[in-house]
């Protein structure tokens, strides 16, 4: 289980810890953000239905908590390594969706001038170091980033992001123990939404949870409803201070799902409609919305603001990217090297 | 067994994908050893739904979906093959093949060598290689070159659905490792197929159109965007003659030094990378022999740009030869004085 | 710890397990090819000198009782997959030294016609499916030969030695973790030896035992004395017993020293001479001999006798290799293919 | 910086081991940000005792002995130099990095370009290469042809002392990521070392030798071989000029093309594979160039066997080219009629 954060208030408080430990604006920003993923990656799919976007794309629709709440004890030189499924947490880390859809219209705008799309989008300005096509390959990256942060004598911490299927790559075994050994800042965040692609944690994985092999790595490892956004600012959140405190890395295993097929092309064999729809039920957004006017964070009226707002900012976000200049065909071995080749 | 030629009569229309599914069914059901190894191939079909429904018809001992393990999966596949089942294991992008190369390269590859021919690693190794698909630089890739480098694999490279069947199926007949690179652009592609069991054999190019002027060697997507190029030529008088070869190690040396004796002119057009490319062994083998002296014009390589493969689709088309740049070769080419 | 086997007799009965489960002539037998590995060895350490063997080697003199007690339940339709280390595993399983020194000199009488050296010898025929150069390199073979054996239907185990460096690639997760999701029948041996080269365990592992890391792939795992043959033969007795039932993989850790240098060019820098000497004072074969003894198995007349016998193999498999013939070198490109290339 | 005529007048003479031990020291004085990872290279001085005693000097921060994590090591190499380090990470063999092709190809090499620009990896991977040790299959190949063959990758191929140095400081200079490949037989080689900070430019060939007769393009070990070859030749009035490539990806197009124009005769020589290796790009970039127009023979690649390498000493040396081959060889191209 999760474990205490050192800021605890006394014990007659019973409001969830987030509630407790950040400040109101803070908690309706994090709303915004994932109301900003929700409809930034509707709109990106309708507009992958209409023609504007190619290629593929994963969306993380039902997982918005896990990416806001790990991103909250981030600051902008604190880094993440993303995935494949990275838009939630390009716009947790900061991003600006104009520039996302841009890059995903494969426009000169977009964060990677249209050279990489949705499954390489990144904000190095953000310290997103990347989404990445290649699954578990984001993980001894985010541990060469706790290294120069660590060498350098910054106190900038990394949260990895990877998911359930990236855990039986050998690179995720190969990282975790880098990290360990050396006792790195960086929090290794599994995004456990039950499948990778169609196989499910039970027929891949030998271990009920991911989090039980943190101690092969002697780190911390946690398992928490990764819809339940104050339970993932917890345990991430511990898990950042103790990394930001030198004391090394942990493992925090985010329960979640995915409501959307893989990616663009999945038929959803594997899975029943009986449990996608429970875990629609269980939407991390509504909770969190819930959560924060039960406490007097915010008021109905607020709340709907924050998500028209969101509509507003993707409805101008694909207006830039539409706009956008593409990038001119002759360029196309530019930014292939920095120096001269 | 049967000859291609001898069995078109029974042929059918079918796609690339379902050449290939056609051909491991009929190996399965012939040979209880093949079993399938792969991420997602099971009830998923694979990414490309090659495998399609396959697990219904053989289950899912023997269409086996891998954990998202590509060295220990591919290495899985070799030990098996090393002990008496043929597997054919798909990596679901050949891009990542770079997570497994040590098992291909360093064991399946060099097992029966170092072994001083006391073993044989039968395992097919299935490629979906290419670019054409958005899907951007780390899913887009052509890396045959890297694997026709190395001694003990075979490397093959249908480019229709008869000869994936026949190849494939000649693949798992064969006793060394075997990979067979398919361009996804071509599993949708339909063609005659003809049906039963019928190899295609492995180390012979396809003269897919004669020609006495010029000479363009294309396998996998490029042979099609080549005969494109070459029916527009025809219009102008310029003869080709377009040679798929099918099988990258080995090479058919003979069918290709042949046509350049007659032709005298080399075009090479390929996907990949174009330095350090299949098409510079293709260019070299022609210039240390003797079809050096019939050569009235240089050789040229058409390849990928020296460039990852971008996103965006109007520079992702740049990335890679398209016809019009193969018929621009060829005329450059014939506007060589003899 | 490890675990009882099956077939334990009274609790009255305290002599060690091996005594206990094992015909005598089959413990003269095991002390037979300790010898021989030992001799085996010190022979290719001297051909070595005497220039009759170039490349490298790595020699496992102070690790016999690892390597045949831990084959000591395999018949020879098991396999074994061994390591750059593996002239005992090789003995172990049943090869023959004059072969295995044909193989070392470079001839076309060896295990690999003189193509694979001390780093690649093997023997097919007795199940070994050789040694390997690199490091884990035979983790996810033996996971594929354990298939084979469940595909078809057939009783036999494969055991996969490794070492305690190789636990930090990445193919030791992937291959233990199909082992277990699929239960083949492997057992993973490690050799820890207390360094990967020159680096010790402590430095390169971020898990105090080896064998902890068997929780991270939910099967049993067991740390041993690795010069105590009994203790070998117990553990990796149960855990082949476990795989040939049907009851998938287990990973067994043999503590145990390598008395030479990692391989010819090892300056020992990393190592203390008290170390050395502490080990050298823990000699698997001395302690072995002792017990069986002590146990009445063997006279100390029959124990000189076995010595000698060893010495003489050796001698004599030297001799063989030495008037062996050499491979043609016009032969350069054999065996690269078994079918046309 | 000084150029590396300048300097000579402080020459030592250092083994090619030494010479690069005395780059990274003088990269690490100079800079904070360069640290060294990889297997043994601490207090065990590196399989080759390349870094030796930098870990006394440099202290166990900078130079980190990593667990065996090949794929995970050069990752954390990555990830640090896009991040602000700039590591230098030695591959034990470069054999190994058969484990790590992820990392270097699908993420080193192509970071940059996805990311439109925004990032770079200045990571160096030292790749300890090729035959002749007797370490047989898995720890003598040479892949330098692999990793050409990647846009996003700069490749160099030093072959003496003063370059192996002067090449080291032009890749830590460097923003992009370079693979330095070392014959392992070079390692102890000796040769003038210019004392101080210098660099050898990255994609410059060296012309070893000026001749009129034949061009002979060897780098690496192979290099050494041809200058005795030509000396041999030179006896009998044979003048071959020798060309060191040095750097692989990017090529030096110029220096060779310029060669062959000259002498209308080209040997390439390489110990890696024959087939699809760096002799193939360089015999096709001559035979697509103006150049062909002056080749007065076919051009003929000497490259290592089709076959792993194997572990007996003399089917080692049968296996990639010697001195006695390559003389063999120009001697065979000269023989032919103009
Ligand atoms: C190395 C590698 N293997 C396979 C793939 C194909 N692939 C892309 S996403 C995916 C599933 C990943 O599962 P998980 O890590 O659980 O992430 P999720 O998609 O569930 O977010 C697979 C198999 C890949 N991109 N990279
Ligand atoms: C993949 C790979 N990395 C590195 C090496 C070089 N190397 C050979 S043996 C060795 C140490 C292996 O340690 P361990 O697994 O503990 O086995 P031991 O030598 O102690 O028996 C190393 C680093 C290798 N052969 N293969
Ligand atoms: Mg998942
Ligand atoms: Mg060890």
């Amino acid at each position: 289980m999760s474990q205490m954060s050192p800021d605890i208030t006394p014990a007659a408080d019973n409001r969830p810890h987030a509630i407790r430990a950040y400040a109101p604006e803070v908690l309706r920003d994090a709303l915004r953000k994932m109301h900003l993923i929700r409809r930034f990656e509707e709109g990106a799919e309708d507009s992958y239905m209409r023609g504007l976007i190619h290629g593929t794309m994963h969306l993380s629709i039902g997982q918005e908590a896990s990416a806001v709440a790990s991103c909250l004890d981030l600051g902008p030189s604190d880094k993440i390594t993303s995935t494949h499924r990275g838009h939630g947490h390009c716009i947790a880390k900061g991003a600006d969706v104009g520039r996302m859809f841009a890059e995903f219209f494969g426009k000169e705008t977009g964060y990677c001038r249209g050279r990489g799309g949705s499954m390489h989008i990144a904000d190095i300005a953000t310290g997103n170091l990347g989404a990445n096509g290649i699954v578990g390959g984001g993980l001894p990256i985010a541990v060469g980033a706790a290294l120069t942060a660590k060498r350098l004598g910054r106190p900038d911490v990394t949260v990895c992001f990877f998911g359930d299927g990236a855990n039986n790559e050998g690179a995720f075994h190969e990282a975790l123990n880098m990290a360990a050994i050396w006792r790195l800042p960086v929090v290794f965040v599994c995004e456990n939404n039950q499948y990778g692609m169609s196989t499910s944690v039970a027929r891949s994985t030998a271990v009920p949870r991911i989090s039980d092999r943190a101690a092969a790595y002697s780190m911390p490892g946690v398992t928490v409803d990764g819809n339940d956004f104050s339970a993932v600012a917890e345990a991430v959140g511990t898990a950042v201070a103790r990394a930001r405190a030198g004391e090394g890395p942990s493992l925090v295993e985010n329960l979640t799902y995915r409501w959307r097929g893989h990616s663009k092309s999945d038929r959803n064999r594997y899975r029943t409609k009986d449990e996608i729809e429970g875990w629609m039920a269980r939407d991390p957004i509504a909770r969190f919305e819930r959560e924060l006017i039960a406490h007097g964070i915010l008021t109905e009226a607020e709340a709907e603001g924050i998500a028209a707002q969101a509509v507003a900012e993707v409805e101008a976000g694909i207006a830039f990217a539409k706009d956008s200049p593409a990038p001119d065909v002759t360029d196309v071995t530019r930014y292939v090297y920095a120096g001269a080749a | 067994m049967n000859a291609v030629a001898e069995v078109d009569a029974g042929s059918r229309v079918l796609s690339y994908a379902e050449a290939i599914r056609e051909a491991m069914a009929l190996a399965m059901e012939a040979d209880p050893t093949v079993i399938l190894m792969g991420e997602d191939i099971g009830v998923y079909g694979g990414a490309f739904q090659v495998t399609g429904d396959l697990i219904d018809r053989f289950g899912p001992d023997r269409v086996m979906d891998t954990p998202i393990s590509e060295l220990g999966g591919a290495g899985v596949a070799v030990g098996a093959a090393l002990t008496g089942l043929k597997p054919i294991f798909e990596f679901q992008f050949s891009d990542f093949a770079t997570l497994a190369m040590e098992q291909i390269v360093n064991q399946a590859a060099k097992l029966r060598y170092m072994l001083g021919g006391e073993a044989s690693v039968p395992v097919v190794f299935r490629m979906p290689a290419g670019s054409g698909t958005g899907a951007a630089a780390q899913h887009s890739q052509s890396l045959e070159a890297w694997f026709a480098h190395v001694p003990g694999l075979k490397v093959i490279q249908p480019s229709t659905p008869a000869d994936a069947k026949g190849m494939l199926l000649a693949a798992l007949a064969d006793p060394d490792p075997v990979l067979m690179f398919e361009h996804k652009l071509l599993y949708k592609m339909r063609g005659e197929v003809p049906p039963g069991h019928y190899t295609v054999p492995i180390g012979k190019a396809e003269v897919v159109r004669t020609g006495r002027d010029i000479t363009i060697v294309a396998g996998a997507i490029m042979r099609h965007r080549a005969v494109e190029a070459a029916e527009r030529l025809a219009a102008d008088g310029i003869e080709v003659e377009v040679i798929d070869p099918r099988s990258l190690r080995p090479l058919d040396r003979d069918t290709i030094l042949g046509s350049v004796r007659k032709t005298g002119r080399l075009v090479v057009v390929h996907e990949g990378v174009k330095s350090f490319g299949v098409g510079a062994e293709i260019s070299a083998m022609v210039a240390e022999s003797d079809a050096f002296d019939f050569l009235d014009a240089p050789i040229v390589r058409l390849g990928g740009a020296e460039a990852p493969i971008p996103y965006n689709p109007d520079l992702e088309r740049a990335a890679v030869p398209q016809t019009d740049g193969i018929e621009a070769a060829v005329r450059a080419v014939m506007a060589r004085a003899v």
